[in-house]
């Protein structure tokens, strides 16, 4: 078992890893989807754009500035969705919002596509970060080592902050029940810009760790971890923060594991990586149909 | 009241664009030559590079004689955006604005994908570091000036069982790329003919994370690591490969002959070679006017990767354009058709040497390929031997 | 009334009838490279999924988002049988595998059976996601098509479909004739021709009892279900139905581009055209043909200008740039989105008294404004 | 007289709350009953129990003397139970049709707040309640083969909408119909599915006395015209008590009280469970 383990610690290392930067990820669609019931589809592409300012900002300034600054900018970028995309729709049905969301991620792609021209961006080597490592024979960066410690520390302070701040106690009413939060005189709009706001701060962070690993930044470099985040959300039960956490680190390690099939359980190689991808999606269908409600979800009942 | 504006917003735009679309001047001695190259997407670095040869040689030469009359040559240059879709309404594009030879493209995908839309519109045109054989075969519209895969990979496979005494190679292709999909294929072939063993995977679309690819490679005891994809994923594999400490040597073909690769490189521990069309160095007179050309302007210099380094597929672009000007030339017209007809007989000396193309499928007779290999501390290219094979 | 309702379908039926008399002319006048040729084929195409959509979308209110996956079977199916057997057998295209078909159908047999494909695929997957609600079903959907891309590039069904290779010099519309005979069908009007009967079907569908019952089922589920309309029943058939004809348009984007490949139906194809029944109007049919025409002529022809250097006369190379016609098509989108969300039609069909109206109302607020 | 419709100990139970308990009652062939109680009594409940939108926890419900919904205590629910105790239906086959089959049987029912199709109008709404009788399959139905059933269920709409008094409002869309008839065209709607049974979800609310008079005239001309068996919720007791045959009384989901309108209206216990909500009377 050691031996297992041993030989295929590179899987399972980078298997969490990614399963951390996941979880953050799916922290803003859970947040925001409990409190709007939306589908926040442009969040993958904040992420991804969290990623080209890094890569812009640090040509020119020290990372002590563009660190803190692309931060800053990923929370106004978030904020101003909100604003102009969502907001004047709070009344629309559902589907509208979600296109606008699907307009939204669309746009953000556009605008990145013609910006970088087409190409991919290399990511800068972050100091520390990027120092490679050996663990156990299995050679690797820091990066991957931090991710899961820092995914759960902030995790930790998330949920600190929602239990314990006024804010976040508000946020607790508004994603039990919109409408009685309103009359009780919450205001809904800062909750929500809030909400928006820590999602994109924790993908900002989320994209650091993501992109030092893989170093190149590309318009659609957002989707896929994006889509992943998403069914690591469903997975955990959208609305949970815990549940999209676990969700989104078993995700990151079962890719991982599939990827490395061939060495893991000697299944011959005849093309079993081509379903890494199209594995996520299979799960998250089994998910929905035996649990809709995810690990951790709340069930609801229709009213008549 | 809304729809009323929305309605009028979009008969303005489309009475302003039948406008733009309609603005199209007819100068009688304008021949026009289509560049069908990505700009964006996972191959538009190499597409931007192989354009700018073009470009170059264009502003070198920007007539042709036609009978007794000079022509100007006007590029006309469409995004094929490296993906098989959009390839048609490129095509189309540079069809409808009125091309007589068609260049390009980079990558095999895409030109096989724009293929019979230049058949049907019965317009010629000239693969220029397309190396899949399904690109010429079967048709008489589509033409080539570079060597083939089948030659590559089994130079590549060669070159790894004998020079790099490899037994067992793991080899990474994109899925649904044709053109590392068929490199590789050709590769195993030579390869396992040899009697070497090999490991064969494919990432999908989008993929980002090496790292199991690189471990299965370790894993499975491989000597090489064999990846002709694009440079785009090169990138990723090469930082990765250094992170996790790859210590095989890694084996490409011709895309990755770019600065891209010689950039994400510099510094790291990877042993990179590649083969190629044109080694930097082989013709000094073109290397010095091209680099003076590209340092002129901040945009070339940025479409070039943001150097001066002289990619293959550039000094391949540069013999394309020349190439399709003598084909223009002999024909004595602008007519696609009687371009056509001349491109079998047409030849040229080029920077990356003789031109002449067989009367099978039009494909260029080549029977050279150069070997670099990547120095990692001056970032440039070191030339090897090249393996030229009769 | 019933002469209203007369007058009223032979209007309809001239107006039909001018288009496609337009479209034959076009065909024999024009250069056949022209790009008008290749909006008429696409836009046409589009619309058909696009209603297709809207048939599932717009009028049983079902949020679905797997046309891609639908459209890829459907173009996959048409081109494999439809692919010559000497083509199948030589190594043209199937490179790396032995085809496994060796036989070849014409090209009315591939269309139907590329929906039918589609349609069957559409049964089975029906029958557990069409249980899930709103967004649940979207985005079960759209893991289900995802899922169809990665399996038809799976190597073991090399033989079946080519890898994730390239499909091609099957009976696209550079090969298809007149029945009996070797003389060219022209193309533009067989993609008119097809698609023309789909939409009908589709509009004598929703006009049909059963497609009141999933109207009802859209307004109000509970409803429906007390007025004896099975749910699941109505919800699998709007979805088989949709799905058949969303195969039916992917076999005819295969034979309009040539080639196919699994590549293409990625999720953002099906969010195209989630766009275009939005501009048109979330249960409109005419406004969903209006919109996927608009749509393509913008992005093939009339906006190619903003990528290629020169717009309305600017030469700005800086600015009009590669992908600066994604970007302002972008926003466009997000305009409509958000100020006009009710699309061009809203729920609305075209209709003579509409488009007099309409120019009225313009009139008479000029004259007012005097 | 026959019975048409019978609830046996029929319990309706969402996770720890019971909504229904113990609920037995019967509906005779061609009476009008009404159901009644204060707000959350579980009236509606019961409804959506005989609609089959919920499948009771336990009990049986029997239309025109066969079973038609059977359900016992099972799995999770067998520990979390909460109603009456009893195994009666414990080696009975469970039987949950969906509401669609429930009102293909012949029990049609209206809504407490209405539920038109917001996008159909008048006619349409009607003519989709006659779809659950098309013969016709999809292909014959869209290629018009089967235009002569199609032109039959127009006319019989048009029959009914002209009886209902809503032939001049036909093209007019159901949500733009004034309150009272929007009610009408529900009960329209409700008949078009040839019911035996109607159920009826607080038909008079939000109706001014002189409108419930009408309404009551209504209820009675409709029952005798297409020979039904009436069912209703109601809090107005002027309806009540001027149409019901027999009153039924629930109270926290459980049957307090049953007799004519002048043994309930001396009830005690009645009295008592309206006591406090008296406005609501």
């Amino acid at each position: 078992m050691a031996d297992f383990f041993h030989q295929n610690l590179s899987y399972f290392l980078s298997g969490i890893s990614v399963g951390g930067q996941y979880a953050l990820i799916a922290i803003g669609y859970t947040m925001v989807y409990g409190i709007l019931r939306l589908i926040n589809f442009a969040h993958g592409d904040v992420f991804m754009c969290a990623g080209l300012m890094m890569v812009y900002l640090s040509s020119s300034l020290p990372f002590a500035i563009s660190i803190p600054l692309v931060l800053i900018l990923t929370v106004i970028l978030g904020f101003a969705i909100e604003r102009v995309a969502y907001k004047p729709l709070r009344s629309a049905p559902r589907m509208s919002v979600m296109i606008s969301a699907i307009g939204v991620s669309y746009l953000l792609q556009n605008a990145a596509l013609y910006f970088t021209g087409g190409l991919a961006r290399v990511y800068p080597e972050i100091p520390v970060l990027s120092a490679s490592v050996v663990i156990w024979d299995a050679p690797t960066r820091v990066v991957t080592l931090v991710t899961p410690f820092l995914t759960l520390v902030l995790v930790i302070l998330l949920s600190l902050l929602i239990k314990h701040t006024k804010i976040g106690m508000a946020m607790r009413a508004v994603s039990v029940d919109f409408e009685t939060s309103q009359i009780m005189g919450i205001k809904i709009n800062k909750v929500i810009s809030m909400t928006f706001m820590l999602g994109s701060l924790l993908a900002a962070v989320a994209s650091f760790l993501y992109f030092t690993n893989y170093a190149s930044v590309t318009p659609t470099s957002g989707s896929m971890p994006g889509l992943k985040a998403f069914v690591a959300a469903v997975f955990g039960g959208i609305g949970s923060i815990p549940g999209a956490v676990i969700g989104a680190f078993i995700i990151g390690i079962c890719e991982n594991i599939i990827k490395g099939g061939a060495s893991i359980f000697g299944i011959p190689g005849s093309g079993w990586t081509t379903f890494s991808d199209a594995f996520t999606f299979a799960f998250l269908i089994i998910i929905l149909i035996v649990k809709p409600t995810g690990l951790f979800g709340e069930k609801s009942v229709d009213k008549v | 009241m809304r729809k009323k504006m929305l309605l009028l917003f979009v008969v303005l735009l489309a009475s302003i664009a039948v406008f733009a679309g309609g603005s199209k001047e007819n100068d009688s001695t304008v021949v026009k030559i289509g560049v069908f190259e990505p700009a964006s997407g996972d191959n538009g670095a190499g597409g931007k590079q192989e354009t700018l040869g073009i470009q170059y040689a264009n502003a070198v030469t920007p007539t042709v004689m036609v009978g007794d009359t000079e022509y100007t040559v006007e590029l006309v240059i469409a995004d094929n955006e490296s993906s098989n879709d959009r390839a048609a309404s490129a095509a189309a594009t540079l069809i409808n604005a009125g091309s007589s030879v068609v260049l390009g493209s980079y990558g095999s995908g895409v030109s096989i994908a724009g293929s019979d839309t230049f058949r049907v519109a019965g317009v010629p045109v000239i693969g220029i570091t397309c190396t899949n054989p399904q690109v010429t075969e079967g048709n008489s519209h589509y033409f080539r000036i570079c060597y083939l895969d089948p030659f590559q990979g089994t130079v590549l496979a060669n070159y790894a069982y004998n020079t790099l005494s490899a037994r067992k190679v793991y080899c990474l292709a994109k899925l649904g790329d044709d053109y590392s999909g068929g490199l590789v294929n050709y590769f195993v072939q030579q390869f396992t003919a040899l009697g070497g063993e090999v490991v064969s995977e494919t990432f999908p679309e989008g993929n980002s994370d090496f790292t199991s690819y690189i471990a299965n490679a370790k894993n499975s005891g491989c000597e090489v690591f064999f990846s002709p994809v694009s440079t785009e994923a090169a990138q990723l594999i090469i930082n990765q490969a250094d992170s996790q400490g790859l210590a095989m040597p890694i084996l490409a073909g011709d895309t990755w002959d770019s600065n891209v690769i010689l950039q994400a490189a510099l510094g790291k521990n990877v042993d990179i070679t590649v083969t190629t069309f044109y080694p930097e160095g082989a013709d000094p007179e073109f290397d010095a006017s091209f680099k003076e050309w590209v340092n002129a302007d901040s945009t070339r210099l940025s479409n070039n990767g943001g150097d001066d380094t002289i990619s293959a597929v550039t000094a391949m672009g540069y013999d394309a354009y020349y190439f399709a000007l003598q084909a223009i030339q002999n024909a004595g017209s602008t007519d696609p058709a009687d371009i056509m007809e001349a491109l079998w007989a047409t030849e040229i000396d080029g920077v990356t040497g003789h031109i002449a193309l067989d009367q099978v499928n039009g494909d260029a007779i080549r029977n050279t390929v150069y070997v670099k290999h990547a120095n990692t501390e001056t970032g440039g290219w070191d030339a090897l031997p090249a393996v030229v094979v009769d | 009334m019933d002469r209203e309702k007369r007058n009223h379908l032979i209007r309809v039926f001239v107006a039909i009838a001018l288009v496609y008399g337009l479209v034959a002319v076009l065909e024999f006048t024009l250069r056949p490279t022209s790009i008008i040729f290749t909006v008429l084929r696409k836009g046409a195409i589009y619309s058909l999924v696009a209603v297709s959509m809207n048939l599932l979308n717009g009028f049983t209110g079902l949020f679905s988002l797997g046309q891609a996956g639908f459209m890829l079977l459907g173009a996959y199916t048409y081109a494999i049988l439809t692919m010559p057997t000497a083509v199948k057998e030589s190594e043209r295209v199937y490179r790396y595998y032995d085809a496994l078909i060796h036989f070849d159908t014409g090209v009315l047999a591939g269309l139907i059976a590329a929906g039918l494909i589609a349609a069957v695929f559409a049964f089975f997957i029906g029958l557990p996601v069409l249980r899930l609600k709103s967004d649940y079903l979207a985005i079960a959907t759209l893991g289900f098509a995802e899922i169809i891309r990665a399996v038809c590039q799976w190597d073991v069904l090399g033989p079946l479909t080519n890898g994730a290779n390239l499909l091609r010099e099957f009976k696209d519309l550079s090969r298809i004739t007149l029945p009996f005979s070797d003389i060219p069908f022209p193309p533009t009007l067989f993609v008119f021709i097809v698609v023309g009967i789909c939409i009908l079907l589709i509009v004598l569908l929703i006009n049909s009892s059963y497609g009141r019952a999933f109207k009802a089922i859209r307004d109000d589920e509970t409803a429906a279900e007390a007025m004896g309309i099975n749910l699941f029943r109505h919800k699998e058939l709007s979805f088989v139905i949709s799905s058949f004809f969303a195969g039916i348009s992917g076999a005819l984007l295969a034979m309009f581009q040539y080639t196919v490949q699994a590549q293409q139906f990625r999720t953002v194809l099906t969010y195209e055209i989630l766009l275009i029944v939005v501009i048109g109007g979330i249960g409109s049919i005419s406004g969903s043909c209006i919109a996927s025409f608009l749509y393509i002529a913008l992005s093939e022809w009339w906006l190619r200008g903003l990528d290629m250097g020169t717009f309305l006369g600017i030469n700005a190379p800086d600015l009009f740039r590669s992908g600066f016609r994604r970007l302002v098509f972008s926003v466009i989108i997000m305009i409509i989105v958000l100020f006009f969300s009710r699309g061009i039609m809203g729920d609305k069909e075209l209709s003579y008294e509409r488009v007099r109206s309409f120019f009225k109302g313009r009139i008479h607020r000029k004259e007012n404004a005097r | 007289m026959k019975t048409l419709l019978s609830l046996e100990h029929v319990t309706m139970q969402f996770g720890g709350v019971v909504a229904v308990n113990d609920l037995s009652m019967h509906v005779d062939e061609g009476e009008i009953i009404a159901l009644i109680g204060p707000n959350g009594a579980g009236k509606t409940t019961a409804f959506n129990c005989i609609t089959g939108v919920y499948e009771p926890t336990n009990g049986r419900i029997s239309f025109d003397g066969s079973p038609i919904i059977v359900n016992h205590p099972a799995g999770k629910m067998k520990r979390l139970y909460g109603g009456l105790e009893h195994d009666m239906f414990a080696n009975e086959k469970v039987l949950s049709p969906t509401p669609d089959e429930i009102t293909k049987l012949g029990i049609a029912r209206t809504f407490q707040n209405i539920r038109l199709f917001k996008s159909m109008n008048v006619f349409d709404n009607v003519l989709t309640a006659m779809h659950l009788r098309l013969k016709s399959n999809v292909f014959s139905s869209v290629l018009r083969i089967g235009y002569k059933e199609e032109r039959a269920m127009r006319a019989e709409t048009e029959k009914l909408l002209k009886e209902q008094g809503l032939w001049n409002h036909r093209d007019d869309k159901a949500t733009s119909l004034p309150y009272g008839y929007q009610r009408r065209l529900e009960i329209a709607r409700a008949l078009a599915t040839r019911p035996r049974l109607l159920l009826l979800d607080e038909p008079a609310a939000g109706m001014n006395p002189q409108e419930t008079l009408e309404l009551a005239a209504f209820i009675r001309e409709i029952k005798e015209k297409y020979n039904l068996t009436v069912l209703m919720i109601e809090h107005h007791m002027d309806l009540v008590m001027g149409i019901s045959d027999r009153v039924y009384v629930l109270d926290f989901g459980s049957l307090i009280a049953e007799g004519t309108p002048e043994e309930i209206q001396s009830n005690q216990r009645v009295i008592d469970a309206y006591l406090g909500v008296a406005e609501d009377v």
